[in-house]
């Protein structure tokens, strides 16, 4: 193994240790702690492979973690109050059942991100990272504004959702479904960066003409990238939901993008485990200097800055040196 | 750079051992406070600590954790779980905004755990969703717009013009005026949350019919209004909830408030006994004017020493009961809790005035006598 | 046997009053090298992008393989068969070489859209991505990053991935820019192999290597082409000599 | 809704627009001859209200006031420049976007340190302080009338700056070839100094502007400067021209969105849904438009394609 898969297993580790050593101290919260870690490095590994490998700047990307939670919350919702979801030539009755949360929260996203990047994609560079960002303050004021769901009061769910076979109450066993579904989607990403089609988006990144000139077109390429990771940040927004068993407009808010796009560059971009390392780097910064000062996003800031001026590569950038060898 | 990353990583694996080692804590109550101490709205949250520390400073029963929500409901959550889970808190408090409190006090209560709040109450709180562990000891959101529209409806105003941010405090708010204005409603504007131009409305309340403007419109959104509006020239009398005119903000509106009406519970010359020694007291201790918010804070305290002098934390039931009794002297005077747990309470009509070179609150009458809320009746516990 | 493989028919494309492309046509014939030769600021660049899709004429009809490919994109065409090489080289400059080979090769095989199989491993493209660096003598820089290349080995490598593509036709454009005089003579003595493969649309300043290679000649001067020829027919042209020749060879 | 009423939500829409463009002209300005995002100009906006609000309250003067905004956002512009902001140029946009993200956070939690969380007092001039009527019986606030008459003498300036002075040739050779410029002689680190400065000021003068008839509070920066960016998206990046055509663009629609759409839903709609939706929309318009511009012209209106 070499010294980057020597890091990438001791931050993909640092989870569970974590979650079991808390279970065995009885810190409860401290595995929920790293269960936050994890569904926040879920939604950017999913931002990573558009970010990372597709290089595409999308400062909206928390309209899928958005629309993933509101996807839980108003099916929950209607679960709770056992009003149905449609009531017209057919019922559609809200759920509790995660797996159908998952999926439904999974197409939405999908969809959306097929939209917005049928039309982002037409521009590049500072456009698009404005066009994003303009397509989440859309969704964001649309949701504080419409009253259906709660408007900025968002949607709260008293009991957490249900999984075949696990208490997902009990903090460990919802920890566990989660770094399950991280695992399994860093396996698939991956997969998929050492694929064909990772092979094609990352040199579509790196200079789309020789792309076109092989006679694959980039604008699919980045299209198919940007929907598989708005459907994985959807999915984390399921899971963030349930964690919190609340839902609001802040999932839809530009900062919860910039966040992401922070988390993918604190751990070293288009590196597999960056998103990884960088989430569980931030809520380990917010928990400790929270209790410090009040002012404690002025380190937060220092740290960011001292990161992109002097540590390009990121958390796993700087440990691991720069990336070689194609396989 | 690498030492530090490296240490960071480490860090990161041990903070299972170091996260909070304080357990059982005997016959003293625990409180998590949860509430917004930076970014945006930070001094409101300031001020319900300030207010609370104030009324529990030298208790030795009570013993105070505070965590800031930086105005976000996920991190309000995620500290509810920490003080319930990692601080093994009894009671909780502290939360400024309604759409903060909606996160949390519903998975709190069901946990167990006792709930006060010292500010925001929606009205799924109060209603529906209402909890026995859940005590509100501030308002509930629609109490001072109730109380405006039947002071306004007695003071024989006909038409008015109404104005809140579209979202849901906003919509209640302006429902709440509603239901007790007796009068017409000529306009009815939705504005967008977080907007810092009124231009348009203020034209908009120019040409309309109304005699009177009644808004909501909190924080930095009712600054920015009350200055615009007395550069326009429009001379439509005002009046809102007390959100936009607590002496936080007052300061930085100055004198285009002046004859401004508004309603709230408390004022700081409200001539009721205790009140006078709280205004000294938080003056004494932190250099300025105590807000509305204080006066929140501090009952919130008091309320809590007066159960705490009661019962033990640990029985519930004599706690709870202890709670509802409410047998504390309040700054605002006579309170009392409702079947819901929501305040029996009365509102007063203030009119901001200049005394000496300090823009500040007068008391000018009673709006509402022993008001309550209305949902109380969808209340099942 | 002699129908064309590349037609260019009547091609137009002005920018404001600067007619840059004016009723061009020419054709490319199996086994040939064409060159097109012309001062700078003739057109050849708008021309090349035409032909290679990056910019759509104003009018004019090309014709690739008997298909009409003027409506498509650049990929539709390289899909059609014209493999192209850059003037500035276009790579993948994070990539190994041999990743800017396989590239080529999984344009080739239209598999793109294939997300768990590690395409390194896939021994097909890998073999074809190898045979592609042997041929231009790559081989050894294999593993190399491709920003760690020569100049002159970039050169080589647009060359080879556009070889994995195995086209119907190459369109280059100046392949021997910057390379000095070894390396022109070296890129000479390959493309003339090359034409076995297929024909070549030659777009070049060098004028040694276009005498050597180009079976023929067409020279572009203001957008337009002035005379079609063999080395020989456009040595003797006098409109070819006045216009252009004599400012930058002497024959 | 009569159309004297209309004629001055139009008039209400332009004076929004053209608070906008003091915010992006600046912008635009770094943007072309720099090639920098700069997230942390909402935090220069900010900075000009506070220095203003603090000398109003020390001195009582107004013009003193507005001098001083100048003079500490262009301070803070040189000074951030010089320790952060140069480092940043031939980084990618991700980059920038990142570290001036890192900056805003450190500004505003600065200010909050150094001010506290309340907002601060700043008021209008009394020169200025009430209405004036306008020919056609509309009364205006003297106030805003002002600031549209600084808003377009600032753009005024900035033609003449860019089109008639060394400096002007300086920044638009800079912005069509920078190593041409640096060629030429031109020191660029000074120019480029220069330039982040005076975006600052220009930054700093309209947070004073606005400060006084808005709130002072830290935080203020980020609403506008996300409109700021919509603007410039919308005028193409780089350009002055696009910044003023894309400002009022934003100012008209926002305004004038606000108080339409809730009445054209009204036609058919009963009171309440119609507010509802309207507003709803209303509060998406700039966004909408802003995303149909880019759609159709994705380099903006008056954008260079790259």
């Amino acid at each position: 193994m070499n010294r980057e898969g020597l890091i990438n297993a001791s931050v993909y580790l640092a989870l569970p240790v974590l979650a079991l050593a808390a279970l065995a101290l009885d810190e409860p919260f401290t595995i929920t702690l790293a269960t936050r870690a994890a569904i926040l490095a879920l939604a950017a590994v999913g931002l990573n492979l558009a970010l990372g490998l597709g290089g595409l700047v999308s400062l909206g990307h928390a309209v899928f973690f958005g629309l993933g939670g509101y996807a839980m919350g108003i099916l929950a919702s209607h679960a709770q109050s056992y009003a149905p979801l449609y009531d017209g030539w057919f019922v559609v009755e809200g759920t509790k059942s995660m797996p159908v949360i998952w999926l439904v929260a999974v197409l939405s996203s999908a969809l959306a991100a097929l939209i917005i990047g049928l039309l982002s994609l037409r521009t590049s560079g500072v456009y698009f990272i404005m066009i994003t960002l303009a397509f989440g303050q859309m969704f964001y004021y649309f949701s504080i504004s419409w009253p259906a769901y709660g408007g900025e009061d968002g949607l709260s769910i008293y009991v957490r959702n249900s999984f075949p076979g696990l208490n997902t109450l009990d903090p460990i066993q919802f920890f566990a479904l989660v770094f399950a579904l991280l695992s399994l989607v860093l396996w698939g990403m991956g997969r998929i960066a050492r694929a064909p089609f990772g092979l094609a988006l990352s040199a579509a990144r790196q200079n789309a003409a020789r792309v076109e000139t092989v006679g694959l077109e980039p604008f699919r390429l980045r299209l198919v990238a940007f929907v598989i990771s708005g459907a994985v940040t959807g999915l984390a927004g399921a899971l963030f939901a349930d964690l919190n068993r609340f839902v609001s407009p802040t999932m839809f808010s530009w900062q919860m993008s910039g966040e992401f796009i922070v988390f993918v560059v604190l751990g070293g971009i288009g590196r597999l485990f960056g998103p990884v390392a960088g989430a569980c780097l931030f809520v380990l910064l917010e928990h400790t200097l929270s209790g410090v000062s009040e002012f404690w996003l002025v380190y937060v800031g220092a740290i960011l800055l001292l990161v992109v001026l002097f540590a390009r590569g990121g958390l796993i950038g700087s440990l691991a040196g720069r990336e070689v060898a194609d396989d | 750079m690498r030492i530090r990353n490296m240490m960071a990583l480490a860090v990161c694996m041990a903070a299972a051992a170091t996260a909070g080692l304080a357990d059982g804590h005997g016959g003293k109550i625990k409180v998590g406070m949860i509430t917004t101490l930076s970014g945006g709205g930070a001094g409101l949250g300031i001020d319900v600590r300030d207010g609370f520390l104030l009324a529990t400073k030298g208790s030795d029963v009570i013993e105070t954790v505070i965590e800031d929500d930086q105005r976000k409901p996920d991190i309000a959550v995620g500290l509810a779980d920490k003080l319930i889970q990692s601080e093994k808190v009894d009671v909780l408090t502290g939360i400024i905004w309604s759409n903060l409190a909606m996160a949390v006090v519903p998975s709190a209560t069901a946990q167990g755990k006792f709930y006060l709040s010292p500010n925001a109450g929606p009205s799924a709180l109060a209603g529906r969703g209402c909890s026995p562990n859940y005590f509100n000891v501030s308002w509930q959101n629609d109490a001072f717009s109730e109380a405006a529209g039947a002071y306004l409806s007695n003071e024989g105003v006909g038409k008015v013009f109404l104005m809140a941010p579209n979202y849901p405090a906003g919509q209640d708010m302006m429902a709440g005026f509603k239901r007790f204005f007796k009068g017409e409603v000529t306009d009815e504007v939705y504005t967008q949350l977080g907007q810092t131009d009124y231009a348009a409305e203020i034209a908009q309340i120019r040409a309309s019919d109304a005699d009177q403007v009644y808004f909501f419109l909190p924080g930095g959104m009712g600054i920015s209004f009350m200055k615009q509006y007395a550069g326009s020239g429009v001379d439509k009398p005002v009046a809102g909830p007390a959100f936009s005119f607590d002496q936080g903000i007052l300061g930085a509106i100055g004198e285009a408030a002046l004859g401004v009406k508004n309603t709230a519970h408390w004022s700081k010359d409200l001539d009721v006994p205790g009140n006078a020694d709280f205004v000294a007291a938080f003056q004494a201790e932190y250099g300025r004017l105590p807000s509305l918010y204080a006066a929140q804070g501090y009952d919130t305290g008091l309320l809590l020493l007066s159960a705490a002098a009661k019962a033990e934390v640990s029985d519930a039931d004599a706690f709870r009961a202890a709670l509802k009794e409410a047998e504390f002297q309040s700054v605002r005077g006579d309170f009392a809790f409702a079947d819901n747990h929501h305040p029996i309470q009365t509102i007063y009509m203030r009119e901001v005035v200049k005394e000496g070179d300090v823009v500040t609150n007068k008391m000018i009458g009673v709006a509402a006598t022993d008001h309550t809320d209305v949902y109380g009746a969808d209340c099942k516990m | 046997m002699t129908e064309p493989l590349l037609q260019i028919k009547g091609l137009h494309k002005s920018f404001g009053a600067l007619r840059a492309t004016d009723d061009v046509s020419l054709t490319l014939l199996p086994g040939e090298i064409h060159a097109l030769i012309g001062p700078n600021g003739a057109g050849k660049s708008t021309l090349i992008a035409q032909v290679a899709g990056g910019l759509a004429p104003n009018a004019g009809q090309i014709v690739f393989d008997g298909v009409d490919v003027t409506a498509f994109g650049t990929a539709a065409r390289a899909r059609a068969g014209l493999g192209r090489t850059f003037q500035i080289s276009a790579l993948a400059m994070e990539f190994t070489v041999l990743q800017n080979a396989v590239l080529g090769a999984l344009g080739a095989s239209r598999s793109v859209w294939r997300f768990l199989k590690p395409v390194m491993r896939d021994a097909e493209m890998r073999a074809q991505a190898e045979a592609a660096l042997d041929r231009v003598g790559l081989s050894d820089e294999a593993q190399k990053r491709t920003a760690d290349l020569s100049h002159g080995q970039r050169r080589l490598l647009e060359v080879a991935v556009a070889l994995t593509l195995a086209p119907k036709a190459f369109l280059m454009d100046e392949p021997m820019a910057g390379l000095g005089a070894e390396g022109s003579k070296r890129m000479t003595t390959f493309l003339d192999s090359l034409r076995a493969d297929a024909p070549i649309l030659l777009v070049e300043h060098d004028m040694d290597a276009v005498f050597a290679l180009a079976d023929r000649i067409s020279v572009l001067v203001y957008g337009q082409i002035i005379a079609t020829g063999t080395a020989d027919e456009i040595r003797a042209n006098p409109e070819v000599r006045s216009a252009y020749l004599g400012e930058e060879v002497s024959p | 809704m009569t159309t004297l009423l209309l004629i001055e939500q139009v008039l209400n829409g332009l004076q929004s627009g053209i608070m906008l463009f003091l915010m992006a002209a600046g912008l635009t300005l770094i943007f072309g001859v720099m090639g920098l995002i700069n997230l942390a100009h909402g935090s220069l906006y900010m900075i000009g209200a506070f220095a203003a609000a603090a000398v109003a309250g020390a001195t009582g003067s107004f013009a003193l006031a507005l001098m001083a905004s100048l003079a500490a956002a262009a301070a803070a512009g040189a000074i951030v420049e010089v320790t952060v902001i140069r480092r940043l140029y031939d980084r990618d946009h991700l980059d920038q976007v990142l570290a001036t993200f890192a900056l805003i956070l450190i500004f505003s939690e600065g200010t909050r340190w150094l001010f506290g969380s309340f907002p601060l007092y700043l008021d209008v001039p009394a020169a200025f302080a009430g209405p004036v009527t306008l020919p056609g019986g509309i009364q205006y606030p003297a106030y805003r009338l002002l600031i549209i008459a600084v808003g377009l003498a600032v753009a005024v300036g900035l033609f003449l700056l860019i089109a008639r002075t060394r400096i002007g040739i300086q920044i638009r050779a800079g912005e069509s070839d920078r190593e041409m410029i640096g060629a030429l002689g031109v020191d660029i680190s000074r120019l480029y100094t220069i330039v982040f400065a005076l975006g600052a000021a220009l930054a700093g003068l309209a947070g004073a502007l606005v400060g006084a008839i808005q709130s002072v509070q830290v935080g203020m920066g980020e609403p506008v400067l996300i409109l700021a960016f919509v603007v410039i998206v919308i005028g193409g990046i780089g350009s002055i021209k696009g910044a003023l055509i894309g400002a009022l663009l934003v100012g008209l629609t926002d305004t004038l969105g606000g108080v339409l759409l809730p009445l054209a839903f009204g036609l058919f709609l009963d009171p309440a849904t119609a507010t509802s939706i309207g507003s709803s929309l209303a509060s998406m318009a700039i966004y909408i438009l802003m995303a149909v511009v880019l759609i159709y012209r994705p380099t903006g209106l008056y954008g260079v394609a790259t």
